[in-house]
């Protein structure tokens, strides 16, 4: 549909004609209606497919708590591309089209390392894309290789606290915010590292008295 | 035609036109109205039901147990962007979804909620259904022909295909009721079942055309078992596969109205409709059966259809299109139009129960 | 069904006129024939020995030796047997026959191995690009492929 | 010889003189149907197909190229993201051919341990199939049921493995860790709490009449005919050959435990349909017959981060998955990364049996056809 123009310096920024005019109370309710019915398109292009979107929207989990549930096949009625696996470059143009297929407001969530950055494939690969973002712009970034459930539900809940927020409907072009949405608050990384550590050594489970250095820890 | 223009004469003499233009006025809304409620609660029982089916929980974040889900999921169908292809045919693809609604919204006008709470009480009601709900398909038709995609076309053609043949079964179902009660008139179809429901009362021959209605009227309304139209696995999204926004949600309010419409009808013809339920000699019984208003109890029956209906919806597997005709064609029409003969046998000799 | 390695090179040998070369350096009893002697020791163990499955058909690029060398792994369900087929071809002209018309899945194990080394069989009914575009340059599995895409590890 | 040309003419001469025209329908690559990013293009005439291309590569990520880059140990993660639904029967497939290339043996526990959780993932891989299978064939529930009891399984595996999909749990000479505590405990009340609902899987959905209708007769493929388009694992069984190499060339602890090899009459999808079912019943049989006895013994035998340096040489190992055989072929040259890695991966070569199958059916057909070969595209694209 021609939305995104071919702009080189800023692929993803354009001005659509009738930007919102009104900020009030209700953006607000438009606002909370699109934040809290967010239907996905079924897309997944390898492992985190199943995480994200079948075992997310089963049973034990069930997606459907948060109104996501209602997966439509076609992407001109959907508001929310999950793109839970590995791009390559031959799916590049097709998830472009995808994307310019979805109607607006259209939301992005990358799931997976490989969608985030090229995960395991980052290096000496000769056609994986290293992340999404470098396709289309995404608001939020999963972790995982894959996510678990979980995780994805706190990409969910985050995307719809941007949405509330209004971060992602006054700037409609401007998507590129990543949130670090699985790591908890008031957890840092060194945390986790000194954590692993600890419990590496202390199971023993590996041959660690070689040369832990080599292990990098 | 002189008929027309001496009503029209008429009304101006007789200063009936402001009444005509309020009650035409009010019924609209009322009508809209009720279109709107009875789509936004299908939508969320559906949700809900189905995620008890599956041992889920279905919407449960917004409002109190989710009910407010279908207002937040409408509200933004309301607001998405309306996309139209470059190749589509832009009239006839702006045309489609309102003819689809136009067809729920006129089916409405019709069914009486209970013996004076009927928008137009016509004396040909039952044809003036049927004749209505043939032209809905157009919609679908239409709708999958402007969108120039394949797979639209294909889910088109195949509910095109289905819709007209299992109509044909439908309105056999249909008129065997009309045969039995001998009244076009919805309600006095109500008030013939006075002594007992046609679903029982009328030896097999009820039962057999109910069992028929509702096999035909799922086809009808597009729902597994026979959702070729749509068949999300097999053809994306079927005919609305291009649609987005307030059009396709014309699309979504319709299937869920229709499917209201055919249980409204179901509940009509088969299981009494605004009738309360009563049984034989038990005196007190009825009349505590009586004291629950018509319109309650025309809601209850349609109701318990609809559950059946969702119910086979998430049970069901789809059939496959050769199948699906075969099953009416060789089977379905041919039970019918026994059947027809049977009620004409039953009514002529007046054998049903309680004559 | 079942027979020992021994019992089973016996017949083997004994289906061909010719003394077969066997590879030492592999797990599985490995053949090895030259190019133009490929074709007919497929046919030969497919016909005569009920090698009736082609599990697998990959290349190895070799560019100091300037070869590349041709795995064929055939499976017979008869005699519960496996035995791999090795050939080297020319690197700079790989031009060996097809055998899909013996088994059917090798028309697209051969497409697998022209798109990522570069070997162009004869007689192959639809020779295309696989998994790659069309009009991808190079063959990515080939030891001296060159790829500005490609990340090099910094580590 | 019939080439590309001819198949994608659109002009069928009929028998009357007349022509038949068709069409060119593109499933694919983002179908709800092609479970993944497959993409086929269909030459249609009304709803039937005619003629199928399939094209593939818009998940090639050049895992073969990757493996010559990584050392051995790092082989196994790779194996977790071809076929995601077996990824442990991968790993083990890998490791047992590195450790065949070491002539390491390694002890019994690892052994049956291996073997347990093999077949676990089988049973977790058909449960997943089944349910996707129901979604496809327009039931939306069975797909529910089978995601219910497949989490039991993914809890099991989480408590060992600590992770729910890619597990990178088998090694080159041994498991990560050692199994859990309740690990023998937990399969005992999910082996308890399965064999009822296995049942109840036949109840809801084979007995369905309109399920046997869209099954039964539709995807006929012949053994010999399967076999020769690549076909292995329960696609082929289900044409009845008793291909499994479980039976043909037992490993692990698979000549200890008397089970069956399920096969069918008709190659239908119907068959194939039965043949998993059957077999989950025959994993739950494999798994009760080890699970009491697993012997003691270290769950590791080489140093963790000894580096693995193969004698140079050709090699090749295969293995049973879920889905057909998974073959590892590699060739060291003597140093610590392979100097070339291949994967024989089952995906990729039961894909093409479907040109044999679906012609002639409609679309609904194709879609069940390709549902009961149950693809898994990224291993199919590698």
């Amino acid at each position: 549909m021609g939305l995104i123009n071919d702009n080189p310096e800023n692929p993803f920024k354009e001005a659509i004609p009738g930007s919102p005019a009104f900020i009030t109370s209700i953006d607000k309710v438009v606002n909370w209606a699109r934040s809290n019915s967010l239907w996905p398109l079924t897309f997944g292009t390898s492992c985190c497919a199943i995480e994200v979107m079948m075992a997310a929207g089963a049973a034990h989990h069930d997606l459907a708590r948060f109104g996501a549930e209602v997966a439509r096949p076609s992407p001109r009625q959907a508001d929310l591309l999950v793109i839970a696996g590995t791009i390559v470059k031959r799916m590049e143009p097709l998830l472009k089209t995808l994307y310019d297929q979805m109607a607006e407001p259209k939301y992005v969530i990358a799931t997976g390392a490989c969608a985030i950055s090229g995960g395991p494939f980052i290096y000496d690969s000769y056609t994986t894309i290293r992340g999404a973002h470098e396709v289309i712009p995404v608001d939020v970034y999963v972790p995982g290789c894959p996510p678990r459930p979980e995780a994805f539900f706190y990409g969910l809940l985050t995307l719809q606290k941007m949405i509330i927020e209004g971060q992602t409907i006054a700037k409609p072009f401007e998507r590129r915010k990543p949130v670090l949405s699985v790591l908890p608050p008031r957890i840092k990384l060194e945390q986790i590292r000194d954590e692993l550590v600890k419990n590496l050594t202390a199971r023993s489970v590996t041959d660690l008295n070689q040369n832990p250095k080599e292990l990098g820890l | 035609m002189k008929s027309l223009s001496f009503y029209i004469h008429n009304l101006y003499q007789n200063q009936q036109w402001l009444d005509f233009i309020l009650y035409l006025g009010l019924g609209l809304i009322l009508t809209l109205s009720l279109m709107s409620v009875v789509a936004l609660v299908l939508v969320y029982a559906e949700r809900k039901i189905a995620a008890h089916f599956q041992c889920r929980l279905g919407p449960m974040r917004v409002g109190w147990h989710g009910t407010l889900q279908t207002v937040a999921d409408a509200l933004k169908l309301l607001l998405k962007e309306d996309l139209i292809p470059k190749a589509a045919d832009r009239f006839l693809f702006a045309l489609a979804p309102f003819l689809t609604v136009m067809a729920a919204l006129l089916s409405l006008s019709v069914l009486p909620f209970s013996l004076s709470a009927t928008l137009s009480n016509m004396n040909i009601g039952l044809l003036f259904l049927s004749a209505i709900s043939g032209y809905g398909v157009l919609g679908i038709l239409i709708g999958g022909w402007a969108s120039n995609n394949k797979w639209s076309l294909l889910g088109a053609m195949r509910a095109g295909a289905q819709l007209i043949s299992y109509e044909l079964s439908m309105t056999l179902s249909l008129l065997s009721i009309v045969v039995l009660s001998g009244s076009l008139n919805l309600n006095e179809i109500i008030a013939s079942q006075a002594q007992g429901w046609w679903i029982w009362r009328a030896h097999l021959v009820g039962f057999i055309s109910f069992v028929i209605y509702i096999i035909s009227s799922t086809a009808e309304t597009n729902r597994t078992p026979f959702d070729m139209a749509e068949g999300e696995s097999e053809l994306t999204a079927g005919f609305h596969t291009e649609y987005s926004g307030m059009r396709f949600a014309f699309f979504f309010l319709s299937e869920y109205v229709n499917l209201f419409i055919v249980s409204a009808i179901g509940s009509i013809l088969f299981l009494g409709g605004w009738m309360p339920l009563h049984i034989g000699e038990w005196e007190s019984f009825n009349a505590l059966m009586d004291f629950v208003p018509g319109p309650i109890w025309f809601l209850l029956k349609t109701g318990a259809l609809i559950f059946l209906s969702m119910w086979f919806r998430w049970t069901f597997p789809r059939l496959r299109v050769d199948q699906l005709m075969r099953f009416e064609w060789k089977f379905l029409l041919p039970l019918g139009l026994i059947n027809l003969f049977l009620s004409s046998i039953i009514a002529l000799g007046g054998f049903y129960f309680f004559p | 069904m079942s027979q020992t390695i021994e019992s089973f090179k016996l017949l083997l040998e004994n289906a061909f006129s010719e003394p077969l070369t066997y590879l030492e350096a592999s797990q599985l009893l490995t053949i090895k024939v030259q190019e133009n002697q490929l074709f007919a020791t497929l046919k030969t163990l497919k016909e005569t020995l009920k090698f009736d499955a082609l599990i697998d058909h990959a290349g190895v690029d070799w560019p100091n030796e300037n070869k590349i060398e041709l795995i064929y792994i055939l499976f017979s369900t008869h005699h519960n047997q496996q035995i791999m087929v090795s050939a080297d071809i020319d690197r700079n002209q790989p031009t060996p026959p097809s055998v899909s018309s013996l088994w059917a899945i090798a028309e697209w194990q051969e497409r697998e191995v022209f798109d990522l080394l570069g070997v162009t069989y004869k007689n192959h009914p639809d020779l295309r690009r696989l998994f790659l575009e069309d009009n991808w340059v190079g063959s990515p599995l080939r030891k001296d492929y060159k790829d500005d895409f490609i990340l090099e590890r910094p580590w | 010889m019939v080439t590309l040309n001819d198949r994608i003419s659109c002009h069928t001469p009929n028998q009357d003189g007349t022509t038949t025209q068709e069409y060119f329908i593109n499933m694919g690559p983002q179908h709800p149907s092609t479970h993944g990013v497959l993409r086929l293009i269909l030459k249609m005439d009304g709803e039937t197909v005619n003629d199928i291309i399939p094209v593939l590569g818009y998940i090639h990520r050049g895992i073969e190229k990757k493996a010559e880059a990584v050392g051995y140990r790092q082989q196994v993660h790779l194996t977790d993201r071809l076929d995601y639904l077996c990824a442990l029967m991968n790993n083990w497939a890998v490791s047992a051919a590195i450790e065949k290339a070491l002539n390491l043996e390694v002890n019994d526990r690892i052994q049956t341990v291996r073997t347990i959780i093999a077949e676990l993932q089988r049973i977790q891989s058909h449960q997943l199939w089944w349910g996707v299978f129901g979604m496809d064939l327009g039931a939306f529930t069975p797909f529910l049921y089978g995601f219910r009891d497949r989490e039991k399984i993914t809890e099991i595996f989480e408590k060992t493995m600590g992770a729910r999909l890619t597990m990178n749990y088998f090694q080159p000479g041994g498991m990560m860790y050692d199994i859990h505590p309740d690990f023998v405990k937990d399969i005992k009340e999910f082996i308890k709490y399965f064999r009822p609902i296995l049942k109840e899987y036949e109840d809801l959905f084979s007995g369905n009449i309109i399920v046997q209708e869209r099954l039964k007769n539709v995807g006929i493929i012949d053994a010999q005919t399967a076999l020769a388009y690549g076909a292995t694992g329960p696609v082929l069984r289900a044409s009845g050959m008793p291909l499994d190499l479980r039976k043909m060339q037992p490993y692990g602890a698979y000549s200890k435990v008397n089970f069956t090899v399920p096969v069918g009459t008709v190659g239908d999808s119907w068959d194939r349909y039965q043949v998993r079912i059957q077999e989950m019943y025959q994993s739950l049989l494999i798994i009760e017959q080890l699970i009491d006895n697993i012997p003691d013994g270290p769950h590791m035998t080489m140093k963790y981060a000894a580096k693995i340096k193969p004698p140079a040489g050709r090699y090749y190992t295969q293995m049973e998955t879920a889905r057909g055989i998974f073959g590892t072929f590699f060739v060291s040259d003597g140093n610590d990364r392979p100097y070339r890695m291949h994967f024989r991966t089952p995906n990729f070569n039961n894909l093409w049996s479907i040109l044999k199958m679906a012609p002639g059916g409609r679309v609904a057909d194709l879609v069940a056809i390709l549902s009961s070969i149950d693809l898994v595209v990224p291993d199919m694209d590698r």
